[in-house]
């Protein structure tokens, strides 16, 4: 038998008033969406191939980005694009955009109005980086690009000739490329880049998707898709990581501005975990029907 | 603080429901008992102009189209949908006992299509699809490069043995399954680490849900956030 | 007779071999008495949880789940509300069953007169034990949370098809201290329910449970066929990916040929 | 005859469905014959249904006007409640057939912007239902509190999945994985939560899966096959 006074305290615990659950659940979201913290965080094994991957790039060298993304699902997605799109800019490589998405170009939209003119005014539309625009047609659009850029885009999304671009001099062909990021919310997007863009060019293919989608493109990783951030906590485990290698740009961490309640979510219920084992454990006797009002 | 009159109903309608969490009272029943009716309300008013009026209504009387369009040109007439309007009116006989055994007719007709519409959807895309899912890779993943992928083989490994040892818990017959012991055993830890995993992995959109709310109540309404 | 050429032939295939399985399984049952069955803890509780609720002089509550009568599961829902009307109707407990969908409340008055009458208790069939409340899923939680807390049933059944209500009703019910068993073929609403009830019947036990608790011989018998279906199905399973790997490896022709006959006809 | 008919229905419609599901394809073009009444069928049947599903519209509205206004005659508890329910039930049924607030007359969609219809759905029906979805936050919280205890080996299972893959989501778990020495990387906490996810989870909800397609088809073969001899008829 031990110390009763422990035993008083976890059967108290054991018998607590879920209303305190809530209580404290209320409380510590409540709280943490006032003061919006922002916790340290780190790429996982999932991110860290892909940050790196960018981090290698040479400048000018151009990188084919798709944003394969609608606004329902922009919350998780869009932090992924702006924070890759802010990290490929400040390598000096140049982004190269497309879409498999008829909602694509208002997605693209909101990114060159918060971070391609926000961030880097200095940089100018066509000389450095290139929006080529949507194109119906999934991954008949990626085939048709593996063999010719040309067969499926004449120009940029604003008139400009494809001999004119220079983002696109010595890129005929998706295989031109050192890496393709695919920012994807479902079908057509990363598992259609991985399959018949990546695996029959053998172009490096990396990505983003939502948190309920990345089981599914787990199946693919380490070998056909390098590297993939999966949710708000892939999005802001990228920020913190491009925040920690270029502390002077200064960029703003919206997914990790908004991880941060979910965090203290996260922390408060595997905190009632552990104290309902505790005091399931410490009980002393046979388990009792728990109070109920 | 807010000064719209429509964020001010909304925050007392979230407060209202939030108050169930500390106990049933009249506040919860008064947000419970309006929106019993509004939703009733509104679904029965949805399904009436966007089913019954256009698939039914229209159909019988091509001129009911120009109620609500009045340039539209007037559709081809069905005779055939008295079929399922005289099923909905043998249902209501359901109101008048001795002819109450006619209302069985809807209902068998309703079960019937469900079964139909249900059996063969279910044998592609949950029976076989799944088999061909598990089945189609293989036992051996290889790279692109064509070396064998050591991890990708030992979780593939893992799918097609958990699949078959979670299908052996399914069994019924106490004989079959006293065979298959350990196996369906098994079965059961492993639908019980599915289960706790994806419990787990869902409680971050729910958090999310009651972030967006809080959201609203401290910024939008009390201006806090 | 072009028209022969565009028929789902492996589906075909795949039907008469499992329809066969349940008649065979059926007819053993009618000649030699059903197989023994192992325990499904839930069916049993079941019972008890109407026992329960008697003695405490507590309602049971129903919830044929939240999806209209054009999904199976509610019609195997029907088929669990008449062996759980039985047992309300020899216990002369009250039965509560609010429903969000018109159809499942005529259905579900329908169920539940015939089984009161074949307990012999026709007297004690109220219509209005089954009630509509909303079409909406979350007016329709709002309303069950509120019942569940005023009237406090002793036993709630949430046996049907669920979305994200279904935790929303599964711990109302534990808040008031109701024995709950859930049963959803939901496969995304599992792991909530079981995490906040009593017991959960997964998946295909959910559509077994109508057989357990009828005991009825042709139902018990078509277990029997669904058992030797599903030992098919491991044996295509094992053999399947063992053949694929082979056909990989080895690169035999005729073997290769077996392969895509095989991945061809799964593919529907 | 009176529980025969029902039967005969019940097997004569599911069967005609299933066999037209198994013979038109979609995608080809119709040829007349006997793939035309197919056709016919696979176009029209769920349509009845709907059709059928509203009209017992008038039967569910029936009873909920019954169930509340008895209330309120009977000045039962909680009777002032009910009339909440059948005042803003009427109210939102008439604001919806008539189509007030919108363009004149009957015209135009029932979701038209400035339908009186919409406002009442942004007013009072759209924050009720995310607050409603809101509460499953503290749901969620309390029945893990409550059911993830080391109590057997199965629900001891069902808690570490849980708490790997909880622990994964936060900066916490990856500040923690730190700590392992390299040649234990492969049980880093977000990795080891992913794998759960992508390897056991697939493997026992296919299972699931495949089990739910045998229970329908038993089901579907019983009832008919006219096996099921279920105290409600065919329902």
């Amino acid at each position: 038998m031990s110390d009763p006074s422990r035993t008083g305290l976890a059967e108290r615990l054991g018998r607590l008033d879920r209303r305190w659950l809530y209580l404290v659940l209320l409380v510590a979201v409540g709280v943490s969406v006032v003061l919006r913290p922002l916790f340290p965080d780190q790429p996982s094994v999932f991110v860290r191939p892909v940050f790196e991957r960018i981090e290698r790039l040479e400048p000018g060298q151009s990188v084919l980005v798709s944003l394969d993304y609608s606004p329902v699902s922009a919350p998780e997605i869009e932090p992924m694009a702006f924070a890759i799109t802010r990290h490929v800019l400040l390598r000096g490589a140049h982004p190269v955009f497309v879409t498999l998405f008829p909602e694509g170009p208002a997605m693209y939209e909101r990114l060159r109005v918060e971070v391609l003119e926000r961030d880097f005014p200095e940089l100018v539309a066509g000389r450095d980086w290139t929006m080529l625009g949507y194109k119906a047609g999934g991954r008949m659009v990626i085939n048709a690009m593996r063999q010719e850029m040309a067969a499926m885009f004449a120009g940029d999304a604003e008139g400009r000739r494809l001999g004119d671009l220079p983002g696109l001099r010595g890129y005929r062909r998706l295989g031109d490329f050192p890496l393709v990021v695919s920012l994807s919310s479902g079908t057509p997007g990363l598992k259609e880049w991985i399959l018949y863009g990546g695996d029959p060019s053998g172009v490096p293919v990396v990505g983003g998707c939502t948190g309920i989608g990345t089981p599914e493109y787990l199946a693919y990783f380490p070998s056909q898709l390098q590297g993939i951030l999966g949710g708000l906590k892939g999005a802001s485990e990228y920020e913190a990581a491009l925040a920690d290698r270029h502390p002077g740009a200064g960029f703003p961490r919206r997914a990790g501005r908004v991880m941060g309640p979910q965090t203290v979510a996260h922390v408060v219920i595997l905190l009632f975990l552990v104290l309902g084992n505790v005091a399931y454990l410490r009980r002393p006797g046979r388990r009792q029907p728990e109070e109920r009002p | 603080m807010s000064t719209s009159f429509e964020v001010w109903i909304a925050a007392a309608l979230t407060l209202m429901v939030f108050s169930f969490l500390w106990r049933d009272n009249p506040f919860y029943k008064f947000a419970e008992h309006l929106f019993v009716g509004v939703s009733a309300g509104y679904w029965m008013v949805l399904g009436f102009w966007s089913t019954l009026w256009p698939n039914a209504v229209v159909k019988l009387v091509p001129e009911a189209a120009r109620v609500t369009e009045p340039a539209a040109a007037l559709p081809d007439r069905d005779p055939l949908v008295i079929i399922p309007l005289a099923l909905g009116l043998l249902m209501l006989l359901r109101l008048w006992p001795r002819a109450a055994w006619l209302a069985r007719w809807p209902t068998a007709f309703a079960v019937g299509t469900t079964l139909g519409y249900n059996l063969v959807r279910t044998v592609r895309s949950d029976f076989l699809a799944q088999i061909h899912a598990t089945v189609a890779p293989g036992l051996v993943i290889r790279t692109p490069a064509g070396a064998i992928d050591w991890i990708a083989t030992g979780n593939q490994g893992v799918i097609v043995a958990g699949t078959a040892c979670c299908l052996a818990y399914f069994t019924y017959t106490r004989t079959a399954r006293r065979a298959r012991g350990g196996v369906a055993r098994a079965g059961l830890l492993l639908l019980m680490v599915a289960f706790g995993a994806s419990f787990a992995y869902a409680v971050m959109s729910r958090v999310s849900l009651l972030i967006s709310r809080l959201q609203f109540l401290l910024g939008d309404w009390l201006g806090l956030a | 007779m072009a028209w022969l050429a565009g028929v789902h032939w492996d589906l075909v295939v795949v039907l008469l071999l499992a329809t066969a399985a349940l008649l065979w399984g059926m007819r053993r049952a009618r000649r030699h008495g059903p197989a023994p069955r192992r325990r499904i803890a839930g069916l049993e509780a079941m019972s008890e949880a109407v026992g329960r609720a008697t003695e405490m002089g507590r309602p049971v509550m129903y919830v044929a789940g939240t999806q209209d009568l054009d999904d199976v599961q509610t019609v195997a829902s029907l088929g669990i509300l008449g062996a759980v009307g039985e047992m309300t109707a020899r216990h002369g407990c009250e039965l509560i069953m609010p429903t969000d969908r018109s159809l499942v409340l005529t259905a579900g008055r329908e169920v539940l007169r015939e089984s009161y009458a074949s307990a012999g208790r026709s007297d004690d069939f109220v219509p209005d034990m089954v009630s509509y409340v909303s079409d909406d899923q979350f007016g329709f939680a709002a309303r069950v949370d509120g019942v569940i807390a005023r009237r406090r049933p002793a036993a709630i059944f949430l046996q049907g098809a669920f979305y994200a209500e279904s935790l929303l009703l599964a711990e109302a019910g534990a808040q008031v201290g109701a024995m709950q068993v859930a049963g959803t073929a939901m496969s995304h609403q599992l792991p909530f329910l079981v995490a906040a009830c009593d017991h959960v019947l997964i998946g295909e036990e959910f559509f077994a449970a109508e057989a357990y608790l009828t005991g009825d011989v042709d139902r018990l018998g078509s277990l029997r066929g669904q058992d030797l279906v599903k030992d098919v199905t491991i044996g295509v399973l094992l053999i399947g990916a063992l053949m694929v790997t082979v056909a990989d490896v080895s690169g035999w022709a005729q073997l290769a040929w077996v392969r895509d006959a095989l991945l061809a006809f799964l593919e529907g | 005859m009176k529980r025969l008919i029902p039967r005969v229905i019940t097997t004569a419609v599911g069967v005609v469905l299933i066999v037209t599901a198994l013979v038109v394809r979609p995608e080809a073009e119709a040829t007349g014959g006997p793939l035309a009444v197919f056709d016919f069928i696979d176009r029209n049947f769920s349509v009845w249904f709907n059709i059928l599903a509203v009209f017992a519209f008038i039967l569910g509205g029936a009873n909920l006007l019954r169930v509340h206004l008895l209330k309120v005659v009977r000045r039962q508890t909680d009777w002032a409640f009910s009339l909440v329910t059948l005042v803003s039930f009427v109210a939102v049924l008439v604001v919806g057939l008539a189509k007030l607030g919108g363009p004149a007359g009957l015209e135009g969609s029932v979701t038209h912007p400035e339908a009186w219809l919409t406002t009442v759905f942004d007013g009072l029906y759209e924050p009720l239902m995310s607050t409603l979805f809101a509460l499953l936050a503290f749901f969620v919280a309390s029945a893990a509190y409550r059911a993830f205890r080391l109590r057997s080996v199965e629900s001891s299972v069902l808690l570490v999945a849980a708490f790997v893959v909880l622990l994964g989501r936060t900066p916490l778990g990856t500040w923690l994985s730190n700590l392992l020495p390299p040649g234990l990387a492969f049980l880093r906490i977000d990795t080891l939560s992913m794998w759960i996810l992508a390897v056991p989870n697939v493997a026992g909800q296919r299972a699931v899966l495949i089990g739910i397609a045998v229970g329908v088809i038993a089901l579907t073969v019983r009832l008919l096959a006219g096996r099921d001899q279920r105290s409600g008829g065919p329902a």
